[in-house]
């Protein structure tokens, strides 16, 4: 389905560190605020310079539609990410969006399972689902990187935390606790973002407890829009599919076994 | 004041899309309207489908980037029975750029393509990605003036053959094409590079090397289109880092009769547009009414 | 941890100057301590002095930069009587990049140049600035291997050669020049490019065309080097491009046993120390104790 | 003779416009306050990207040592100093400097020519030769580029003006006017900077005036420091000048005829 694109420059309004080299990024953007769908994302362009040349592409972290506000949520890897971090209210950021396809908001019961910067997309997707009851559980190396309880907590009702020390909730990875979740919670969709061996445990879950499942995929991206093919990925029906456009959202049947 | 005639490919602007950054089309037809530009030339086509390459697939580079997409495309059959009818309800000549990996591939793909709704073919003797044939033909003057005879004998459309850039004579590949019958010269494809991830100590890419393009390449593309413009007699697609309608227009004034926007696209989304509106903008700032009033006049300042 | 022996030149790192890019050294030794220096390789020397081309010689280009020098320097007898001595007082070895018109002109060079002082000899024989000669002897095997016997018959100190990027077969040239009796390859020269101005029509350039160095030119050079590496058994040096450590480490990983820095030092004029000092940490980081622990290990990785 | 040379990050106090395209940049750089002589120039890097790559040379126009601070007049004609341009106070600027020689400050009744952006330098130096009477000509196309007038009011004793349409000052080109100065004034050291045709009048009056000249040179620069040689000129004495470390400023019997 075509969704309205478009390039907007839009104004910075806030960037601040929210947890260990993640910051979150409020701007103004009414035309993207209007139209944006959990699970889509921006490509942004850091900097008006030749070098770095590439957009990076982020998700939809949160749409607040009425002020025509959108906050993008990232974790500082690299040379892109850096400058995003120095970006100061009153500038301005080049972003093309809302790119690629959301997540289905069909769920009646909702369960959503993100691992670190993978919860952003999450953001949304509960905002969207409210006043339906959102579980989530969320996963991180340390406590420390749970700051996502703070974001969470208003958006969800219950809130499970895995920890790879153990710092927090339980230890291990989201997939160790996720059978038992899955087990006793009546869930009707899970919803997951996050690493792919992560991914692949949920849709593996998912599946065992015949629960519908979507995940959210990631790739090296230049044009964001179908066009370059430097995103694709086997679809299970032998089908290529382009992450950046039939994605970044798929039914985990459709690319993950 | 924009149109010009490509070997007999009739373009509103001398604006195309580079093949392999504008996929088919209509994945940019959201940011702009297609009937406006120059050509659309798509995405390398085979004779049978690709995957391409595994693993990561492009990187950047200072002010540039590395594909290695390797020709990653549903093939010939599927391009004339699926794609082909969607394009045809633009008004835009569609260009095919093909890869072979024998010389018969070539004559066989150009047989099949030859039909309404393709307005030229682009062959594509340049591609670093495939490691059969591929390069060979686009660095060795004997094989690639063989593949464009085999593609002449088997179409009547015009034949544009696209140059690489890792020779040491391009003036000798693009004159030797010109005598075997291109009725026009692309250039230029990508440089071959690479990169390597100093954590891993592997390369960035899965298919170790990839193609560099962007505007980093812009001034050894705009040095060989002036070289070949030179000595050819059939019309040179300049092509290689063009960003803005300053950059087209060093290439236009370098001798080429047309350009093509590449990476620019993943950039600007109306990079193509914005600078064949832009070119029309310095032709009105100087008083000209043609933009075939510039081409090669850099050489009027040359003695 | 970062000495190395480049042919039989000792160097306390892998890190040198490129010619052209550091003038003899002075210039920049209010910035560095030149005896931290791996080498200094000089500007490009000839047997008399030249001025270098007319008009404007560089031109910044998107990351990189274009320049056409020509080869301006006092000469070698000028180089010998008045630079040379000079240089006595710092503790780096000092290698004199050297351009000759024939094939006899280097020989005489050699020996001229075959002084106490004079650690190594690095022929370029791919300067693109230079019409007559130069870039025939960098882009053809004959003519290389030609002028690489005639300074090895004149000299005994170790030969250098620096090979042009503007080829088809880098491996063919570095081999080529391998049995001729090179001790050491040292990899890219600058790709030949163009800018022209679009105001006035003319090329930027007073010579029409230039080298392009610089970042932007950094996946073409490591490809080279990678690909050459793989290919000869005398060590490699590598630049292109290398603006920080991080760049260097990749050269080395492709199998560079040394690397130079050029246009790094116009704009950071302690590059060529910082890169050095870089290095250390990485190795630091990770454990190892020596530089020649990376070099060329991308190769495990590859299969 | 050596100079101390550094690379420091300065700190932008003040970036304004003060005429047509023509900005004033303030900074805090104390060190080079400290050393910088008339005539030398800083090497400034505009940002810290990869494009635009190389440093752009500005003379340095005005020196408060006491302050710690130095500014920059320059004109807006390209990238980087469209990029410059964009400073905002706060920021940090990476100078390279101070680079070249100055101007000799032995005049007792010096003569300053400047055309244009070539007026910059001369601040500077008509501060360091305060208080001794310091005279100026100084030329522009229109009356709206002679806001120089402010800020050379306070230097010099008089003030002479020539614009190429008369809207002020004499009507012509500095040259035109420099003969009847030269004869009337009894300078002993006629110092200049501005376009080369410019430059060229003013040596050829001064040698038939019998004064002493000294010209500023300008030229495509990489390294700044003598080791690139894309900046050469022939000396008349057949030997080779670098314009950057060799001068910018020169005398003119030996760059010009
Ligand atoms: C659909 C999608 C949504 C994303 N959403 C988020 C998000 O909400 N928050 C967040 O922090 N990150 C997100 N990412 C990852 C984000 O794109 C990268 O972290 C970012 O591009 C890194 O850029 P850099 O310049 O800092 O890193 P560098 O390593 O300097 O980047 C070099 C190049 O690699 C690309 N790149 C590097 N890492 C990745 C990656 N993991 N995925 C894709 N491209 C990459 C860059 O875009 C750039 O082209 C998302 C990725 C995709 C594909
Ligand atoms: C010693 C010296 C002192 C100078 N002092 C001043 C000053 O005080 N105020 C001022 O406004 N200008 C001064 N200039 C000129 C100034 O360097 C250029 O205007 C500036 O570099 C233009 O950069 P840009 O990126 O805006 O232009 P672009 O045209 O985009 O620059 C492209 C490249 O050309 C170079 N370049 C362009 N024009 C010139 C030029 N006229 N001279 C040297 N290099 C140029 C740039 O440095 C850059 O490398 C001086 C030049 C020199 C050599
Ligand atoms: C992602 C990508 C894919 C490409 N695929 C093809 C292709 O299939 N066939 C081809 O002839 N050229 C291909 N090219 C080369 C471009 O058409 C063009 O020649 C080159 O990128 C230089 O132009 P640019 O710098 O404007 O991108 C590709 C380039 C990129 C960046
Ligand atoms: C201004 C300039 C002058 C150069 N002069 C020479 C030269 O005299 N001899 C030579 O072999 N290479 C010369 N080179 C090439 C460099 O030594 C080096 O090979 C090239 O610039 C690539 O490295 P870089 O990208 O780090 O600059 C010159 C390069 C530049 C930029
Ligand atoms: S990023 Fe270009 S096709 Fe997906
Ligand atoms: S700018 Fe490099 S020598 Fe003058």
């Amino acid at each position: 389905m075509a969704l309205p694109k478009m390039v907007v420059r839009s104004k910075v309004l806030a960037n601040e560190l929210i947890g260990p080299l993640v910051w979150r990024l409020t701007l103004s953007a009414p035309q993207i605020a209007a139209v944006a769908k959990p699970g889509q994302f921006v490509h942004v362009r850091v900097m008006d310079s030749l070098a770095p040349l590439l957009r990076r592409p982020i998700s939809i972290a949160e749409v607040y539609a009425a002020e025509g506000t959108i906050s993008l949520i990232y974790r500082v890897v690299g040379q892109g990410s850096a400058i995003m971090a120095e970006a100061k209210p009153g500038s301005e950021l080049d972003l093309m969006g809302p790119l690629g396809n959301g997540f289905s908001l069909e769920a009646e019961r909702p369960l959503l399972v993100g691992g670190g910067i993978g919860l952003a997309p999450l953001v949304y997707l509960a905002q969207a689902l409210c006043p339906r009851p959102v579980t989530i559980l969320m996963g991180g190396r340390t406590k420390e990187e749970m700051y996502w309880q703070d974001i969470f907590k208003n958006l969800c009702q219950n809130i499970y935390i895995t920890t790879d020390d153990g710092s927090l909730g339980q230890q291990g990875f989201t997939v160790d606790a996720l059978d038992d979740i899955l087990a006793k919670g009546n869930f009707d969709f899970v919803y997951s973002c996050g690493p792919r061996p992560m991914l692949a445990g949920v849709a593996r879950l998912a599946k065992l407890h015949n629960v519908l499942c979507q995940v959210s995929l990631e790739d090296y991206m230049a044009c964001g829009v179908g066009a370059c093919l430097s995103c694709t990925c086997a679809g299970n029906d032998g089908k290529r599919r382009k992450i950046c456009s039939d994605g970044p959202v798929f039914m985990a049947g459709e690319v993950l076994d | 004041m924009l149109a010009v005639n490509i070997a007999g490919i009739k373009m509103k602007t001398p604006v195309m899309t580079a093949s392999g950054t504008f996929g088919f089309g209509p994945e940019y037809s959201e940011f702009v309207d297609l009937n406006r530009l120059g050509a659309i030339v798509v995405k390398g086509t085979t004779l049978l489908s690709r995957t391409g390459n595994f693993g990561r697939r492009i990187a950047e580079t200072p002010a540039g980037m590395l594909n290695s997409i390797g020709l990653e495309n549903p093939g010939a059959d599927e391009f004339l029975t699926m794609t082909l009818p969607k394009l045809a309800k633009y008004d835009v000549p569609i260009i095919v750029n093909i890869s072979g990996n024998t010389v018969e591939e070539y004559g066989k793909m150009a047989t099949k393509l030859s039909v309404s709704g393709v307005a030229g073919l682009e062959l594509n003797i340049s591609c670093p990605n495939v490691k059969q044939g591929g390069i060979a033909f686009g660095t060795d003057p004997a094989s690639a003036a063989a593949v464009v005879c085999e593609v002449k004998k088997n179409t009547s459309i015009p034949v544009i053959v696209k140059l690489s850039p890792n020779v040491t004579d391009i003036v000798a590949m693009a004159k030797t094409v010109e005598e075997a019958g291109a009725d026009a010269v692309s250039l230029i494809n990508t440089l071959l590079g690479m990169a390597i991830d100093t954590a891993s100590w592997r390369p960035v890419l899965g298919n170790i090397v990839g193609g560099l393009s962007g505007p980093a390449v812009k001034p050894v593309a705009l040095r060989m289109v002036w070289q070949v413009a030179k000595a050819v007699k059939v019309p040179v697609i300049g092509m290689g880092g063009i960003m803005t309608a300053q950059d087209a227009v060093e290439f236009l004034l370098a001798g080429a009769s047309a350009v093509a926007v590449g990476t620019a696209n993943f950039v600007n989304p109306y990079a193509s547009v914005d600078v064949a509106e832009g070119i029309k903008d310095y032709l009105r700032v100087r008083g000209l009414s043609d933009v075939r009033q510039l081409v090669g006049r850099v050489n009027d300042n040359i003695v």
